[in-house]
């Protein structure tokens, strides 16, 4: 055992810089929300907004670096710096959206703003850890958070219901994530990351310790992309919280979630893929399979979601399957795209559900909207679309790139399994827009006009969604140069060996 | 690089559907949309005219970089095989919409002419992508509009028909996006290069048993959009729910891409494994033709007739594409344009009886000459054009077709033949229940014979049914050499083909007379007396090959005979 | 020797612009200009055939006039174009069909004085005149197809003239789809031809080429083409056994009746054969069975004639008896005579039913031979015509009718069909009966037309009868072209068809006169029998058809061939399409596989979602499922 | 010294009992303690193998893991108040207003 050597550690603030404001934005705006009126929460909001700003700004510098930092404990290369960015985009979004929802919904702005910049924390954590434990840590810094994000409708008893169901199996799963982490520590002696890599290129294969603790692993990022038969608790969660937590669930935690589940799998435990895909395989197709299947028959629209999102990832495993560098930046795409499209899916639906009540939640209520608001059918279908994967939109391109990484890597029949579930979804993405465009009835008159922040998300969202879609090129690009980037030159023998 | 015109072609009836969207007044939606799409009308004019007939090659190319980490760029060119057909989508699209703004659609008209032009984009973008990616782009696109077109404006069961319309075809263009990748990713392993450009995909050497595969996908994408029996039956629901414009649209040109995508992708990227299907192929065409005129026969509803009449002309179309033979080729290509013409008149001719009675049951109807003769004069002319008369479009289709056939197999062409008294028999027995004998139903007395706006859309569809029943030359010429450049492949896998077979069985040697059908494609000149003009130089080389076969069995014989 | 003619082009030109300006302007400019215009560009193409005509009698034998309108179909290496051409044999067939044409064109001015739809009528007239000009002036078969089907499409709209009465355009439906029945044998045909010639290089389609290349054809590959092109003369010229759409034709206007479906149209396939001569010499088993079926539509259709009571329906059997008869001919060999008795058919048969019409119309209508008789005072000129058509129809010398009939059994002999000519002669015989049979029931004897419309009986107007008398000179006198050889002047029209249709060289000897003799014998015995039958002993009809009941109703129902149509082919057709085909294929397999996998999707769905039960525990439990099968996999690579 | 393979045993067997418990008793706070349960058999896990590897890394991993634990259990406990004062009940089968 080395002596600790102050030296040795590295302290380098930079890479860190964004996590630090995001931190100190969750307590500063916690604190500043001291006394403010639960109704008058938005100028919290706009702070909010501005430090995710200005840590998405710092977040930029990080593009391009390498090398680790904190004795290895933070990783700082482009794949950080990419999600970091992607997370910070999406919890932008979620503010952006609950301008106006947490002062109608009378949530308690300060806490509710906080917990928001702090789950952002953990999942930056999550995608800048260089440590299984980083990772632990980043992942429970964002699950608590969201946790009572969650409930945050006190009063509301479905709230509390999808709070205290995701707390519980949250925290059942925990128990097997950290299981899994002490299982590898036992196989190779270290809870690095790169150090595990190291160890795992002297072959270990058939190390009960190291097979178990990744059976393990699966397990507890399993649950948090909410892969079946670990995904139990997202349509029930989805449902009852919160619409923007919905949304930031369905995206950032999803997005920090596989950026530790790609980090560690693809790139760090990459070399013994072979022990690792055909679980995953398996995991990829019931996933898509269930959750397109439940999706069908869904008349909640956040319960449809939560199932489509269930299926996404179910996608993303594919792109898992493949196991291999050009299959890493097709997720890490994909991640983007899907981002865009939910956050403006959710939007929507903030959009259209009565103010105050859960309400307006039902498929059957958006019935008729494309007469009662043009621009918001329009945007709800184009996200539809773009779910269902329908060029030129951004889902598309996605799930091109996720196939053809599939595809390269030779998984054709997961690929038909795949393509099959596509369709599948199409009929229940369908089923909205006909209720949107071809049926009569519905809710009253939603309202953008009055909440320019909702429709400033919407918009962007849509803007996004189409141009990821036709000019996909900088984002592939960045996708995979991020993905390399983690792969970094000591790892550059795992492209090779998948080949 | 390129001039920018088919670029301009596919994108300004997009400006459009962006244009109308913010027009407030209804007619000046109306006006607008028409307007727009008389641009791409006039420039795929300018296409044909400016399009040189002598050669097989792209023309009016434009390439930029789209995606370059994937190979994938935006390559857009015509052949004599789309052309024909973009000038079929441009003129379909005007004349649909010209005939929806005469009162056919009153409810919420802007985003009908958005979606009418913006399935224009994806129609025109469709035919003219050379780039396999971006084909598929522009594939899927041409699905929504319609989507909504269907769904919106259609009529009774029409979102269970929309959605129908929707799965049917996502199954099939989907598995082929799966083997679109597949493909591509052969081609990276063989040139070192990802690439979804289309000329570097026909080179891709391919297994057995994945030309087969890939094959299968392409093909069941296409077959499902043609239809082919037996994954029609979104055919019917579709065509019959949709919107009058719909129908002529969905009917008129986008039944085609299946078809144009057999031309383009299947057969020329596979052609060893298309050679291997012909006989299924055009089996499932027979059935296709005889199965879609009897079941068309006892249809009481008129659009549901029309619907089910489609897949036996299309059932005609696969017939001559299956043939590889030019003259099936081209008469497939013609039967296309054909069909565009005559089943878009006779949707737009259901749509106008259903405008004035809201009704489409043939019971309904009956004696309508006597009230409406200028309408039963048209329907007429439309009906006889359908049935294949000759001296109107449908014939010089037709026979092409079955001449193609009759050369690759003379059974397959007598089965097809029935069709013809089929056709005949299904459509006049329609048109004696409609238009002749008394008027059954007092209604009827009374209805109001054409309007001009409807004269004005009916005029241009006779004009060109007459035009290309007696002038079919121009737009033969053009289509020719792309067509035998299109066969090449497929005569190169004949040849190898038929190499395998010499080496192996002895047997073909008596089989003389029993022209392969190589050497029958191969010795064919035009207007030829005796002399076979062999038309390109690849037909050259070939023939020599042929020459020294037959020489060869000759010889062979000799020596048997000898024994 | 091949000479460029312009004037061909005008020759369609004239039908052209009179369907364009009846179609466009006639309803509006009103009766006087239809009346002027329709008749007119057929007297136009008339005198232009008849130019042509005399440019074809000043060249030397065997020429012909050409004149190409344009290229019109290629494929592949197969070019056709829209060319012309008039040798021998196409301007004979100009001129009967602008000639006869023509006067039934003026006739029919008069014949639609009363009815509404007169410009629409003289467009079907003109498109038809059209079409039939393009099929007799085609040079090449594809587009001789063209006018083929043309025909066949004016047929079919004029026989639904009267749309109104549903039976009426039933009829010509029917008539249309036994057509196409035809015509798809005569595009397996063309088909054929075109796939043996293009065998050995040749991508054609026109008939100097084919002729030029009959090498190329084997005697199987020859008669097959010839077969199947015969099976749409079947069509066309309604033979066994398509003609049952014939006889219901005749509820179309009777102009249409004389002009189309006796005249000109349905000689048609006699024409196509006769113009493919040296194709079927190379096939003689299709020659075998065009001449079969020819004698024996003959009779069969001369049987049938019999019992008609319908003045028209007489008649229509009549004309397919004497396709048959021609058919007889040219597939003997004696392709001269064939087209012989296609030239004074169409002058006698023409004017028969110009007679007939005459007579509907003077009785407003009636058309039931039962409810005639007595009319030769009321009608003399009707009368006399339609004597001198009887008498030529029963091939009575000198009327033209005998030559023509003369001829083709000569040569029915002549080629060793002795039975086809004895059945021949047999024909003759019920000819005579049942025409002379027809002449008695309508102009002779008591009167029983309905009182009411005998008081309106008349005879027609000039504009009608200067027609009859026309056809009548032509009926009488319009055999003496063709002489037997070595009398008078010889026969002419044999001499001027031979560098198109060749000589006819009997193979058998014949017996000369006697033939003739016994041919002129039975037919006066039949003319006797209907002399005795409905002149001298009115009431025996009766009596035979109530002994012989079987037989008279067999022959009254058409030997129930419509019926047996009906039960073997249409029913099943409709019962197959709906029952088994739409509700069976479609609806229940095709369908029900697509909609059954939408619900399974939709019903698993449902069921999967009862996982979902909303209790923690219920989904720690299915949580745990995913750990122990993720560890037992583990495990499972562990002990491995 | 305890040997690792005994360490490693009790670990998983109070890990599986954890586990147990928590799907079988209906109360929440039962069922959180639970998963209480289940982390400390794994911080068992960590210390033990960490006194056998060597490595400090363990001990420290079981603070983290204790930290955390007292933070979820701050977290859940005032969900699980939320839900009393709501729903006057704290049995897991009672609560499924969302489901299917």
């Amino acid at each position: 055992m080395k002596p600790l050597s102050l030296a040795s550690i590295n302290f380098a603030w930079l890479p860190i810089l964004p996590l630090i404001i995001v931190a100190v934005a969750a307590m500063v705006v916690l604190l500043a929300g001291v006394g403010v009126e639960d109704e008058e929460s938005e100028g919290l909001g706009w702070l909010t907004l501005a430090s995710l700003g200005v840590a998405f700004i710092f977040a930029l510098g990080l593009v391009g670096g390498t090398g680790v930092a904190f004795a290895g404990e933070i990783a700082v290369d482009g794949f950080s710096a990419f999600f970091q960015l992607l997370i910070l985009v999406a919890a932008a979004f979620v503010v952006l959206m609950s301008l106006d929802y947490a002062g109608e919904n009378r949530l308690s702005g300060a806490e509710y703003y906080s917990l928001i910049l702090f789950s952002t924390l953990g999942m930056m954590l999550m995608a800048t850890a260089g440590d299984l434990i980083v990772i632990f840590l980043g992942l429970e810094t964002m699950s608590i958070a969201v946790y009572a994000l969650a409930g945050m409708r006190r009063r509301d008893p479905r709230s509390n219901e999808a709070a205290i169901k995701y707390f519980l199996l949250g925290a059942f799963s925990t128990g097997f994530l950290l299981y899994g982490i002490a299982l590898i520590y036992g196989a190779t002696g270290t809870v690095k990351l790169a150090p595990i890599h190291a160890a795992l290129s002297a072959s270990m294969a058939g190390n009960p310790l190291l097979l178990l603790g990744l059976g393990m692993l699966l397990i507890g990022f399993g649950f948090k992309v909410a892969a079946v038969p670990f995904h139990t608790w997202t349509p029930d969660v989805y449902e009852g919280a919160p619409t923007p937590v919905t949304a930031f669930m369905a995206t950032g935690v999803k997005i920090g979630a596989f950026a530790g589940f790609v980090r560690v799998f693809m790139v760090n435990l990459g070399p013994i893929s072979t022990h690792w895909h055909a679980a995953l395989w398996v995991l990829a197709a019931i996933t898509m399979t269930a959750g397109n299947l439940i999706a069908l028959v869904q008349t909640n629209i956040k319960r449809m979601l939560a199932y489509s999102a269930i299926a996404h990832a179910g996608y993303l495993l594919v792109g898992m399957t493949a196991a291999a560098a050009y299959a890493g930046s097709a997720i890490m795409y994909y991640l983007i795209g899907y981002a865009f499209t939910n956050l403006g899916a959710f939007a929507v639906v903030i959009a259209v559900e009565r103010r105050g009540a859960a309400a307006g939640d039902s498929i059957s209520d958006y019935r008729g909207l494309a007469r009662r608001s043009p621009a918001l059918a329009a945007a709800m279908a184009i996200f539809l679309l773009s779910l269902t994967g329908v060029p030129p939109l951004a889902g598309f391109v996605g799930k091109f790139y996720i196939f053809s990484a599939a595809l390269r890597s030779g998984y054709v029949g997961l690929v038909v399994i795949a393509v099959l579930n596509s369709v599948t979804s199409a009929y229940y993405y369908f089923s909205v827009i006909v209720a949107i465009y071809m049926q009569e009835g519905g809710l009253g008159h939603p309202t953008l006009s009055t909440r320019p922040a909702l429709a400033a998300a919407i918009g962007l969202a849509v803007l996004a969604t189409i141009l990821i879609g036709i000019y996909p090129e900088p984002y592939v690009s960045a996708a995979s140069s991020a993905f390399n980037s983690a792969l970094g030159a000591g790892f550059m023998h795992m492209t090779a060996m998948l080949h | 690089m390129g001039s920018g015109i088919l670029t301009a072609t596919i994108f300004v009836p997009l400006l459009g559907a962006a244009f109308v969207m913010i027009q407030r007044d209804e007619r000046a939606v109306w006006n607008s949309a028409f307007i727009f799409s008389l641009v791409p009308l006039a420039l795929s004019f300018y296409l044909f005219a400016a399009f040189n007939p002598h050669s097989a090659d792209y023309q009016f190319v434009e390439q930029y970089q789209w995606i370059p980490q994937f190979g994938i760029s935006y390559h857009l060119g015509v052949d004599g095989i789309s052309l024909l057909l973009v000038l079929l989508t441009t003129i379909l699209i005007t004349l649909s919409l010209l005939y929806s703004g005469g009162g056919d659609i009153s409810e919420r008209p802007r985003e009908f002419c958005f979606f009418m032009l913006v399935l224009e984009t994806g129609l025109l973008g469709t035919l003219l992508s050379i780039d396999v990616f971006l084909f598929y782009v522009f594939w899927e696109v041409m699905l929504i509009p319609m989507y909504f077109l269907i769904g919106i404006w259609g009529h009774g069961r029409k979102v269970y028909a929309a959605i129908k319309f929707v799965l049917f075809t996502m199954v099939g263009s989907l598995l082929m996006l799966a083997a679109i990748i597949y493909l591509v990713l052969q081609a990276q392993h063989h040139f070192g290069r990802l690439s979804f450009d289309l000329p570097l995909l026909y080179q891709v050497p391919l297994t057995q048993t994945q030309g087969e595969w890939l094959f299968a996908a392409f093909a069941l994408a296409f077959a499902i959009k043609v239809p082919i029996f037996p994954l029609h039956t979104w055919l019917p629901d579709a065509h019959t729910e949709a919107p009058t414009a719909g129908s002529v649209i969905l009917a008129g040109v986008m039944l085609k891409m299946g078809t144009y995508g057999f031309l383009r992708f299947a057969i020329p990227l596979f052609p060893a494994v298309a050679l291997e299907a012909v006989p299924v192929f055009l089996a499932l065409a027979i059935v296709g033709i005889i199965y879609g005129a009897l079941v068309a026969m006892v249809q009481p509803d008129l659009k549901r007739l029309v619907a089910y009449s489609s897949v036996s002309h299309l059932g005609f179309v696969i017939l001559g594409i299956f043939a590889l033979d030019p003259a099936g080729v081209e008469g497939a290509i013609y039967q296309m344009l054909n069909h565009g013409i005559s089943t878009g008149a006779l949707f737009l001719l259901v749509g106008m009886l259903y405008m004035r009675r809201h009704t489409r049951e043939i019971s309904e109807f009956g004696g309508l000459w006597k009230s409406v003769p200028i309408y039963a004069g048209v329907f007429m002319v439309v009906m006889l054009s359908s049935v294949g008369l000759p001296g109107l479009n449908g014939f010089v289709g037709e026979f092409l077709i079955l001449l193609g056939t009759y050369l690759h197999s003379w059974l397959a062409a007598v089965f097809a033949v029935t069709g013809v008294i089929l056709g005949a028999l299904y459509l006049l027995w329609t048109y004696e229940r409609v238009m002749f004998g008394p008027i059954t139903h007092a209604v009827n007395e009374t209805i109001a014979d054409l309007s001009g706006r409807e004269i004005a859309v009916m005029v241009p569809l006779i004009a060109l049914m007459l035009f290309m029943g007696l002038y079919p030359k121009p737009l033969i010429d053009r289509m020719a050499p792309s067509v035998e450049k299109m066969l090449v492949p497929i005569r190169v896998a004949e040849l190898q083909r038929d190499q395998q077979h010499h080496s192996s069985a002895l047997a073909r040697l008596f089989d003389l007379d029993n022209q392969s059908s190589l050497s029958r494609g191969l010795l064919r000149g035009r207007a030829g007396e005796g002399v076979p003009e062999a038309s390109s130089g690849v037909r050259e080389v070939l023939n020599d090959r042929v020459l020294d076969e037959r020489a060869g069995e000759r010889l062979a014989i000799q020596k048997m005979a000898a024994k | 020797m091949t000479v460029e003619f312009g004037a061909l082009g005008l020759i369609l030109l004239f039908p052209l612009i009179g369907v364009l300006f009846n179609l466009f302007l006639g309803a509006r400019l009103g009766r006087r200009w239809v009346n002027i215009v329709g008749p007119g560009v057929i007297f136009i193409a008339f005198a232009l055939g008849i130019w042509a005509f005399a440019k074809i009698l000043s060249m030397p034998a065997g020429s012909e006039l050409h004149y190409k309108l344009w290229d019109w179909i290629e494929g592949g290496s197969f070019h056709v174009e829209f060319g012309l051409r008039i040798d021998a044999l196409s301007a004979v067939m100009v001129l009967i069909v602008t000639g006869i044409g023509a006067f039934i064109h003026l006739y029919s001015d008069g014949y639609m004085a009363h009815d509404a739809d007169y410009a629409r009528f003289f467009t079907y007239m003109n498109l038809f005149a059209l079409a039939m000009l393009i099929l007799v002036l085609a040079d090449n078969l594809l587009m001789m197809f063209v006018g083929w089907e043309g025909v066949g499409l004016c047929s079919y709209l004029l026989i639904a003239f009267w749309y109104s009465n549903p039976e009426f355009a039933y009829n010509g439906r029917k008539a249309f789809i036994a057509n196409r029945v035809g015509d798809a044998g005569f595009i397996l045909g063309m088909l054929t031809i075109i796939a043996v010639l293009g065998h050995g290089g040749v991508w054609s389609l026109d008939f100097g080429t084919i002729h030029r290349h009959l090498g190329l054809f084997t005697t199987t590959t020859a008669t097959v083409a010839c077969l199947l092109l015969f099976l749409g003369a079947t069509g066309k010229s309604a033979q066994i056994p398509l003609y049952v759409w014939l006889p219901d034709a005749m509820v179309g206007p009777t102009p249409v009746s004389a002009l189309i479906h006796a005249a000109t149209m349905v000689t048609a396939g006699v024409y196509m054969v006769a113009r493919l001569n040296f194709l079927y010499m190379l096939a003689p088993s299709a020659m075998m069975v065009v001449a079969t079926i020819g004698a024996v539509t003959a009779l069969f259709a001369g049987t049938i004639a019999i019992v008609q009571s319908d003045i028209k329906k007489v008649l229509a059997y009549s004309t397919i008896s004497q396709l048959g008869y021609m058919f007889l001919g040219v597939g003997s060999g004696a392709f001269a005579a064939g087209i012989f008795h296609v030239m004074t058919h169409a002058f006698f048969k023409g004017l028969l039913f110009l007679c007939a019409g005459s007579v509907i119309h003077g009785l407003g209508g009636e058309q039931d031979m039962t409810r005639m008789g007595g009319l030769r005072k009321v009608m003399p000129i009707t009368f006399w015509t339609m004597l001198i058509a009887t008498i030529a129809i029963s091939a009575i010398p000198p009327f033209s009718g005998f030559f023509s009939k003369d001829m083709i059994l000569a040569g029915a002999y002549g080629s060793g069909h002795f039975g086809l000519w004895i059945i021949g002669v047999i024909t003759a015989g019920i000819t005579g009966f049942y025409m002379f049979r027809l002449l008695f029931l309508t102009f002779f004897g008591e009167s029983r037309v309905d009182p009411e419309r005998l008081h309106h009986a008349h005879e027609s107007p000039p504009v009608m009868t200067i027609p009859l008398i026309v056809l009548a000179i032509a009926a009488a006198i319009g055999g003496w072209v063709g002489l037997p050889d070595g009398f008078l002047w010889g026969d002419l029209f044999s001499r001027f068809l031979a560098p198109t249709v060749g000589t006819f060289t009997p193979t058998v000897a014949t017996p000369g006169v006697l033939l003739s003799v016994i041919a002129l014998a039975i037919s006066i015995v039949g003319i006797i029998i209907a002399w005795v039958l409905y002149i001298w002993m009115p009431g025996l009809p009766y009596l035979i058809a109530w002994r012989a009941k079987a037989l008279y109703t067999l022959l009254l129902q058409k030997y129930y061939i419509d019926q047996f149509y009906n039960l073997i082919v249409t029913r099943p057709l409709f019962f197959v399409s709906n029952w088994i085909l739409h509700r069976g294929v479609d609806r229940f397999a095709i369908d029900g596989t697509v909609n059954g996998t939408g619900i399974a999707l939709e019903t698993s769905g449902a069921i999967a979602r009862r996982s979902e039960t909303g209790n923690i525990q219920h989904y720690a439990f299915i949580y745990l499922l995913g750990v122990i099968g993720i560890v037992a996999y583990y495990l499972f690579l562990v002990m491995r | 010294m305890v040997p690792l393979p005994y360490m490693m045993a009790l670990s998983a067997i109070v890990f599986v009992i954890g586990v147990a418990g928590f799907i079988t008793r209906r109360n929440i706070l039962i069922m959180f303690m639970s998963v209480e349960l289940m982390l400390n058999a794994v911080n068992l896990a960590f210390i033990g193998l960490a006194s056998r590897l060597g490595t400090m890394d363990g001990q420290v991993i079981v603070f983290f893991v204790m930290t955390v634990a007292a933070a979820e259990a701050a977290v859940g406990l005032a969900i699980i108040i939320s839900v009393f004062r709501n729903r006057e009940t704290v049995r897991a089968d009672e609560l499924n207003l969302l489901k299917w």
